[in-house]
């Protein structure tokens, strides 16, 4: 690597001349890494035009091109900078592109750059380089953790109107958008037999073992390169360039039929029985998705074997200014440089407690940087180096100096000495800690293990294992063999054990992983010459830690919450260990007491689009339509929504302007000719078997036993408590054969609670539960004049005779060539039938129907206008049933007051559903007939207060009445039916409205129901 | 020490020194007047009552973790008395009451935010239904309000009236609702409870109950058997367990209910909005991230956390409702062990047994009931009468046939 | 009024027009959609204790083994059938215990009571040919399509010729069914639901590339 | 959450609707002092945190009732059977 030397040694800021895409970026070495240099990509930062390559991230591409500051912090609104290479990153946060797509928090290492990419910094005002907020920072003895719990109390009411608006205006970091997401998202299922998340040497190496063994496998990586620490380091594997060797080793497995690679793909969640969540990047690294394409996918994988591969996350060091951009990972210093070809500092301190750090220094000195080591371990072996860095062993740095890019470092010598060393990257390294949130994710905590000084996964969930670095297995080759050995398990477990010889590649020279975690800084935090990080992105210090816990917050959960650590978009991912360890050192305990948090999905934050895919908008959930919805379309009809179904709500004709006018109309046109209605979508069930009638008489409060052939009666039935579930009808077809209709709500309902009853209940009764709602469209055809209508269609008039057909009759008849049922029955009142025929022809039957009621005067009426006839006829219907309901409160209570041995018939006689003063179904008409009556309205007796003690009942449904000329009401009243007649008051303060209504029987027309059988 | 704002002025110049612990750590006596089990919103309240209100000091709040761990620390702090049914009103309003001087009271801020919520309907069978409550509401003392579709849309402009699926048609405002923090209720509640000598014990797991023909005596403690003249229990989520170390039966079921949290966001969202054509409720953190939830994932658990259907289906809602955020990141999503109750309604009794006292059945909605709960269950162990705004949720409601159903869904908790 | 007919009308009606849609590529079409017409669906449900009794009626219409279970059992194809894609001859379909589909094809003018399946004393029977509507999907990226919505594993390994589902796709209760190794599904669903369907089928297909064929009668 | 249908396989819980540890030998409410047991079967649950048998509803697959053998503290499904034993679901 002695030739990726940096292209230029002056640090010339960029600026906006679109001619900088000539100019090469600052920081970008010549040679190496996986970016493709002869293509440029143009992308914008804070409005500055920059230029990247194929193969870049923002971050990486922002770093070569010397763009240190890319953000300011949460709290203090600090200079940040980048801190990783990975999705562990705490402050290179973004506002990614613009506009209705804009999105903010956006790790910026984690974007893969594409041309004309747009993002900007956050949390800064005005500008990036100059933040008023960062005042904050001096008031920050005040800003302690948790010291909002102790002031902003006085006066109580400034609270919404002063504290909490301030507080809430300097909170959050990017601004989402606030119009519509022009994009679309899917999701989609995946199966295999084994998981593998995660493509570094591990992942790599077990796709390959169990992909082998002809195991179905799912390789998925967050990464849109995959190949994990691999394409970062510059290790060899038999002879070869670890990058390189990721690239064979992809092609064999794209060879497998049976191995599917997932790049851009993070799996954020375990959930039960082998389900985990991911979500694909389908086109994050596109300015705008492909045609045709999701932005991004969500996958549900159900696997019978999981391997955690996920690697491993390098913990930051704690000192004063820790935070100052410039500072980063000592590995991620490895990953811009081998990977992106970008060295991040020419003059280098690398601080590490581990040897990883060394490889840094290393790997620094070679892409021409100088580098001071600073180790603070003295007892250790250290790793050999070839001398081109100068390396401090026992010394720790104390501070670090520098606005808005680290300029030096303070740094302590064993012998207590002080001095300064001037740089401009500090490459910070204490030790890795595994990547296992996902092991924790049904419930598992994970346990410290002293001797690899990490966090492991001790009880993974059923079905995973956990290797790799993920595993605290930490050499490249206890990697590739550990891969190798899990893939081979895996697939033998689910019965593929094609075995062959997988070798595991040779690893070139020795790596040690030897680490001494340093969690805080040996003393109090008092002595702190400045602000030391432990949870960057929520800017959690030391002090604050420290202040948690003398104040009784100690518990690592306490700790968390009182002082946000780990809570941030990172979930403190670089942040939580280091946080546990200094508890450990304050509260003087071993790192095994303290324990974690608790570890929740997602893994990293996921887009609600991922959760939804392509049920948004209108697409909500299925909608059902009736057979003759385009019939109802093309007469006008406007649609409205139940349980799924589109129902005509009404038919307006053009010189109607008001919905009202057309509803009256429409209960003209039945009470007085004929009208026909789209009732396809109740419920039907059609039941057979030997003990039907036993059966229905369980299920219904009123007896069908004893309902001859071709009749039809109404029935209601009650939950197991008592209260009304559903009514409907009841049609006996044959002997042992009935069908049922429900109501166009309650139809799965209804149906399940007779599957139940059933299956549960009763599984000895011989009946077959089949739905049949599909099968038939049917049509109210009603009014005075249906009879005629139907006379007109059928093949023999005589069967629809009132002799032939009498009321709540049933029989089948021939229209145009097609078998139809008809029901005489009658929602509205007047006389009617129910025609059902089989779905195909339902369309062509109703345009029959029209025109053969030409002459008669037939029109459609929608949903309103039966809601309107029904409270006419004091029929009950969702307002009354609204599962709170007896037979009694309904008006019914003589239905099965004699019958036995039916659901809900015991619990219904509990005293207070029989309390005589438990209100009643009543009929409620305004005193002055001009007045109107809104349902919702409370009832409250003439002269008595408007208050909760007075209140009697209240109205459940209400309507202007065409037939009456007036509003009325259905209502429930205490005691109403024995004060028809008197007077009483709906009263809706909501609505300004008080109205004197006469309380009458709820059945405002025709009450002898002599219309329906005429 | 105090809190205030001229105290932590003081104490930054004194690098905090001064700030001692929120609440003792002490080790628990072998006997107290009253134990309450469960150091969750409602015991630590009801400890700090009993206290303050009904003079008894000597009482211990056991608690199996780290205070707070349970649902209070869990949930999505909702705060509304936008009920409908006459039991539930006048003791959710009594809570409301409360919270609006808990700070005052607790000397500690609670961040009690009364920044409305608005419960949004989308067919006029919807609003019929809200007009009814509201009334009820308002017939109580309540404030409420009925807001058409236009009022609505000046609240939350990029909501989707245009292209939804379920379009927007108005809904029904509670402007005291809002938010309280939640660990600060726990945190503030033991506080001061601390303060008028409450015995605090974390890592205090109750393990058994012990009886003397027919009456309670004590404890029985991973720390060993602590002594009581009175035992409250207060263990949501928990309650059939802790019950049955008494051989009680009760009409619960224990659920996991999800909630999560987005990523921080610039002001976007005031009040509290709730979805009314799916399973969908959003508020703003102060801190800047959409807090959020739904339906409970609807079967018994005792796991406290959910499975993907759930997370989909809020999801769904949310962008049903609110199409500008579908890039939202959700940062975390977490369950909680929660009563379902077969009325959907709490309980707040003494228990058959004498010297015992139940608190629980508090389903996805008693957070907001926190200040009441313990105001009214200190009432009844102390007076040994049920305080009149918690006099329905007796436990033999369900033999009387007085349930207090607000969704109508009958004796089958998942479908409260 | 003897003299008129009532003429059928089909729930895609106008909506499956044919024709190729989505990413247009010189690549062949990822999926083909076609909707079957005309097959007659009979819903049998075995009496109590008749179940076996059942199966066996049933295999001797097919000529092949009827289990009760969630298979697909096909008739030997007719001769005009073969020549086709998607043949369509006698199908059963196990939709639950002791509950199958027979769906008889070529019978455009369905009936409400009389079938030709001569097991009443066995089961009871229900007329479903109004309550359906089937889609044949076939090409390279069926799979794909189909995992958008539907949580089955249709890896052929798993879900091979022979094999029926009853399951829930994208929200919606389907059957869904392969009768040979051709990558042939056929996927049946409530009619009042295809319109939903044919737009969550149509959009998950889109970027492989579609083509609609006109219905097809049986 | 998955479970295991005896007649349609494994599915994702989307498919099921629950009912919980309810509906198990419903005493007849009718019988001479049956009352208070069937209130107690309607209303009182032993919620145990274990291994308990429930109700679901394969709803959107075969409509078999089931009777799930599920350890409520992990979501561990022991044992999936129907509700009505080995009769078939007919008449
Ligand atoms: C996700 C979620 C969202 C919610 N959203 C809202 C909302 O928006 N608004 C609202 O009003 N309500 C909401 N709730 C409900 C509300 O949180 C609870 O009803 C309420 O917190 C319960 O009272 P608590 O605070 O006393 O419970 P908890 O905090 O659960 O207290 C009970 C305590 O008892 C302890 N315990 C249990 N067993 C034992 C034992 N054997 N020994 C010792 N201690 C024991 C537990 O550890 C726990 O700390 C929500 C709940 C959840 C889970
Ligand atoms: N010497 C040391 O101290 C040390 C320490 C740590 C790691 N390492 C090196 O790291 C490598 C470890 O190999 P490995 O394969 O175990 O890990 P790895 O870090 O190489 O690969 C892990 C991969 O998992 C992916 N990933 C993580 N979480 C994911 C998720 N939820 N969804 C999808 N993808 C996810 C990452 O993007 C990454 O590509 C070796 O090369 C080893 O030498 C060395
Ligand atoms: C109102 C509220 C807001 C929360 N905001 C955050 C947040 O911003 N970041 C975070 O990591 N967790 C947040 N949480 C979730 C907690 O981290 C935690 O998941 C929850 O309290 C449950 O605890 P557990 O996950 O430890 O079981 C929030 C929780 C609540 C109740
Ligand atoms: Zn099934």
């Amino acid at each position: 690597m002695a030739d990726t030397v940096l292209q230029s040694s002056q640090a010339t800021q960029p600026n906006a001349d679109p001619q900088a895409s000539s100019r090469p970026a600052p920081r970008r070495l010549s040679a190496g890494g996986l970016i493709d240099r002869s293509e440029h990509l143009t992308f914008k930062f804070d409005g500055k035009t920059f230029q990247g390559h194929p193969g870049d991230t923002l971050a990486s591409a922002l770093l070569a091109n010397d763009v240190r500051l890319v953000g300011r912090s949460f709290k203090y609104h600090r200079p940040r900078g980048i801190l990783t290479a990975g999705f562990e990153e705490p402050n290179a946060m973004v506002e990614l592109r613009e506009g209705n797509r804009q999105e903010p928090n956006t790790r910026a290492t984690m974007v893969e750059l594409y041309d004309g990419l747009v993002s900007r910094s956050q949390n800064r005002w005005p500008s990036l380089s100059f933040d008023v907020l960062s005042v904050n920072q001096m008031l920050s003895p005040i800003l302690a953790a948790g010291f909002y719990y102790k002031t902003f109390m006085w006066p109580a009411a400034f609270w919404e109107m002063v504290y909490e608006p301030i507080i809430r205006r300097a909170a959050g970091l990017g601004s989402g958008s606030r119009e519509p997401d022009p994009d679309t998202y899917e999701k989609a299922w995946a199966h295999c037999d084994v998981l593998i998340i995660g493509s570094g040497p591990t992942g790599l190496m077990a796709a390959l073992a169990a992909g082998s063994s002809g195991a179905r496998v799912i390789l998925a990586d967050a990464d849109f390169q995959p190949g994990g620490r691999l394409n970062a380091e510059a290790d060899s594997l038999d002879g070869v360039a670890s990058n390189q060797w990721v690239g064979t080793t992809l092609e064999e497995l794209s060879a497998l039929p049976n191995v599917r690679v997932m790049p851009r793909t993070t799996v954020f969640g375990v959930y039960d029985q082998n389900t985990y969540g991911a979500v694909e990047q389908v086109n994050d690294h596109r300015r705008e998705p492909m045609p045709h394409q999701p932005r991004q996918r969500g996958w549900k994988i159900v696997t019978k074997r999981a391997i955690l591969a996920t690697g491993a996350i390098e913990r930051p060091l704690v000192f004063a200014n820790n935070d100052a951009p410039g500072v980063m990972l000592a590995s991620a210093v490895r990953t811009y440089i081998h990977r992106f070809g970008v060295c991040p500092g020419k003059q280098a301190v690398v601080y590490t407690t581990s040897d990883d750090g060394w490889r840094t220094a290393q790997s620094l000195t070679e892409a021409g940087a100088d580098v001071t080591l600073i180790d603070p371990r003295t007892s250790t072996e250290h790793p050999t180096h070839n001398g081109t860095f100068d390396v401090v062993k026992g010394a720790v740095v104390e501070k670090a100096s520098g606005g808005r890019a680290v300029q030096s470092v303070e740094i302590r010598q064993a012998d207590g000495t002080t001095s300064s060393i001037d740089c401009d990257l500090v490459a910070v390294s204490n030790g890795w800690n595994p990547t296992i949130h996902l092991t924790c994710h049904l419930g598992a905590k994970p346990t410290w293990d002293d001797e690899k000084n990490a966090f492991l996964a001790q009880t993974p969930p059923p079905g995973m294992v956990v290797g790799g670095a993920a595993a605290a297995k930490f050499t490249l080759t206890e990697a590739l063999s550990e891969g190798v050995r899990m893939g081979l398990e895996a697939a033998s477990s689910v019965g593929c054990s094609k075995r062959l010889n997988i070798p595991v590649p040779e690893v070139d020279g020795e790596e040690t992983a030897s680490v001494t975690p340093r969690w805080g800084i040996g003393s109090s935090t008092r002595k702190l010459k400045g602000k030391a990080f432990v949870d960057f992105q929520n800017d959690v210090t030391l002090t604050d830690i420290e202040l948690a816990i003398q104040e009784g917050f100690s518990a690592a959960e306490h700790v968390k919450r009182y002082t946000t650590l780990g809570m941030a978009t990172d979930q403190g991912k670089t942040a939580n260990v280091t946080g546990l360890g200094v508890i450990a050192d304050l509260t003087d305990q071993p790192m095994a007491n303290v324990g974690t948090t608790v570890f929740r999905p997602p893994f990293t934050p996921v887009t609600l689009g991922a959760f939804v895919g392509h049920a948004r908008g209108r697409d909500f959930g299925p909608t059902r339509r009736t057979p003759s919805h385009d019939w109802a379309h093309e007469m006008g009809a406007t649609f409205t929504e139940a349980g799924l179904w589109q129902r005509a709500q009404f038919f307006p004709k053009p010189d109607e302007t008001d919905w009202l006018d057309t509803v009256a109309r429409e209960v003209k046109t039945v009470r007085s000719a004929v009208g026909l209605c789209d009732v396809s979508t109740l419920g039907k069930i059609d039941i057979q078997g030997a003990d039907v009638a036993t059966f229905l008489d369980r299920i219904y409060a009123n007896t069908i036993s004893t309902l001859p052939l071709n009749k039809v009666r109404y029935g209601v039935m009650l939950r197991e408590d008592g209260m009304v579930m559903d009514d409907g009808t009841v049609c006996r077809l044959g002997p042992d054969h009935v069908l049922v209709t429900t109501t166009t709500a309650n139809a799965g309902k209804v149906l399940e609670h007779l599957d139940f009853c059933h299956q549960v209940l009763w599984p000895d009764l011989g009946v077959s539960i089949v739905p049949v709602t599909e099968q038939w469209a049917q049509y109210a055809v009603a009014g005075p004049r249906s009879r005629d209508l139907l006379a007109k269609l059928v093949d023999d008039p005589a069967a629809v005779s009132n002799d032939a057909l009498p009321f709540m009759g049933f029989t089948t008849v021939q229209i145009g060539g097609a078998e139809a049922r008809v029901f005489r029955v009658s929602f509205c009142g007047e006389l009617a039938y129910e025609i059902a025929i089989p779905a195909t022809y339902g369309d062509a039957l109703i345009r029959a129907l029209m025109q053969a009621g030409e002459t008669l005067g037939v029109a459609p009426y929608g949903t309103e206008a039966l809601g309107v006839m029904r409270i006419e006829k004091g029929h009950v219907a969702g307002p009354e049933l609204d599962g709170r309901t007896t037979l009694r409160d309904l008006g019914l209570g003589k239905m099965g007051a004699k019958k036995t041995g039916f659901v809900g018939r015991t619990l219904a006689q509990r005293p207070a559903l029989l309390d005589p003063a438990r209100p009643i179904l009543v009929g409620l008409i305004p005193k002055d007939p001009s007045e109107k009556v809104l349902a919702g309205a409370h009832l409250i007796a003439v002269g008595r207060a408007t208050t909760a003690e007075n209140d009697e009942g209240h109205i459940s449904s209400a309507a202007f009445s065409p037939t009456r000329g007036h509003d009325i009401a259905l209502g429930f009243l205490a005691r109403g039916r024995d004060r028809i007649g008197q007077d009483i008051r709906a009263v809706d303060p909501l609505r300004g409205s008080d109205v004197t209504c006469t309380i009458v029987d709820p059945v405002f027309v025709d009450p002898n129901g002599e219309k329906v059988r005429g | 020490m105090r809190y205030s704002f001229l105290n932590l002025v003081g104490q930054a110049l004194n690098a905090n020194r001064g700030w001692q612990p929120a609440w003792r750590k002490p080790e628990p006596k072998s006997h107290y007047d009253v134990v309450i089990v469960g150091g969750g919103g409602h015991g630590l309240a009801t400890a700090f009552y009993l206290a303050k209100e009904h003079g008894i000091s000597n009482i211990a709040v056991l608690e199996k973790g780290y205070l707070g761990s349970g649902n209070v620390g869990r949930n999505t702090t909702l705060i509304r008395s936008n009920y409908l049914l006459p039991g539930n009103i006048p003791f959710y309003e009594l809570s409301m009451k409360l919270w609006e001087g808990l700070e005052q009271d607790l000397n500690y801020n609670a961040m009690v935010s009364q920044r409305g919520i608005l419960n949004l309907c989308h067919s006029d069978g919807q609003r019929n239904a809200y007009a009814r409550r509201g009334n009820a509401m308002r017939l109580h003392g309540v404030d409420a309000e009925l807001l058409d579709r236009e009022e609505v849309r000046r609240m939350i402009p990029f909501a989707d009236f245009d292209h939804a699926r379920f379009p927007i048609t108005g809904g029904l405002l509670q402007k005291r609702g809002g938010t309280v923090r939640h660990d600060a209720v726990a945190w503030g509640f033991a506080r001061a409870a601390d303060k008028l000598g409450v015995d605090i014990i974390e890592n205090c797991e109750v393990t058994g109950i012990r009886m003397d023909q027919g009456y309670a005596k004590g404890v029985e403690t991973k720390r060993g058997f602590i002594g009581a003249n009175k035992i409250g229990l207060a263990t949501a989520g928990n309650t059939s367990r802790t019950a049955a170390f008494a051989g009680l039966r009760l009409p619960i079921e224990s659920h996991v209910i999800q909630a999560f949290v987005s990523e921080g966001l610039k002001p976007l969202i005031d009040g509290v909005v709730t979805y009314g054509a799916g399973h969908f409720y959003v508020s703003q953190s102060d801190k800047g991230g959409l807090v959020f939830g739904g339906d409970i994932d609807g079967y018994n658990s005792y796991a406290a956390r959910g499975n993907l259907p759930v997370v989909e289906d809020v999801a769904e809602g949310a962008l049903a409702l609110f199409p500008n955020l579908a890039r939202l990141r959700m940062l975390r999503s977490w369950g909680g062990v929660i009563d379902m109750s077969m009325d959907g309604s709490p309980i707040i009794d003494k228990t058959p047994i004498e010297g015992l006292y139940l608190n629980g059945a508090w389903n996805y909605g008693g957070f907001k009931a926190t200040p009441a709960s313990g105001w009214c269950f200190a009432h009844l162990i102390a007076t040994e009468t049920p305080h009149k705004t918690a006099a329905a949720y007796r436990l033999d409601r369900f033999n009387r046939g007085a349930v207090i159903d607000e969704k109508g869904s009958g004796a089958q908790p998942n479908l409260h | 009024m003897a003299d008129f007919v009532l003429e059928p009308r089909f729930a895609l009606t106008d909506i499956a027009k044919a024709g190729r849609y989505g990413a247009q590529s010189d690549a062949p079409v990822g999926l083909t959609i076609q909707e079957q017409r005309g097959v007659r669906i009979l819903h049998v449900s075995a009496r109590s204790g008749h179940g076996e009794a059942v199966c066996e009626r049933l295999s001797n219409i097919v000529g092949q083994r009827v289990s009760d279970g969630p298979k697909a059992t096909q008739a030997p194809p007719t001769p005009q059938a073969l020549d086709s894609q998607n043949n369509f001859g006698q199908i059963i379909i196990g939709v639950g215990r002791g509950q199958w589909l027979c769906l008889t094809p070529g019978t455009d003018v369905p009936s409400a009571t009389e079938s030709n399946v001569d097991i009443g004393e066995l089961a009871t029977l229900t007329d479903h040919t109004s309550a359906k509507v089937i889609l044949s999907l076939h090409g390279p990226h069926v799979r794909d399509a189909l995992a958008k919505g539907c949580q089955l594993d249709l890896h052929p390994s798993i879900f091979g010729p022979g094999m029926a589902a009853t399951t829930q796709i994208d929200q919606i209760v389907c059957q869904l069914w392969r009768l040979d190794d051709s990558d042939t599904f056929q996927v049946m669903m409530a009619r009042s639901f295809s319109l939903s369907f044919w737009s969550w089928l149509t959009h998950a297909s889109a970027e492989f590339g579609y083509q609609v064929l006109a219905p097809r009668v049986t | 959450m998955r479970i295991t249908c005896p007649y349609c396989g494994d599915r994702d819980v989307r498919e099921f609707h629950y009912r919980g540890a309810e509906g198990f030998n419903r005493p007849d409410p009718e019988a001479a002092g049956g009352e208070q047991t069937f209130l107690d079967y309607v209303y009182l649950r032993e919620n145990a945190a274990g291994v308990i048998d429930e109700h679901w509803v394969h709803v959107s697959g075969c409509r078999s009732w089931l009777v799930v053998t599920r350890d409520t503290r992990t979501h561990h499904i022991e044992n999936v059977r129907f509700a009505n034993g080995d009769r078939q679901q007919g008449s």
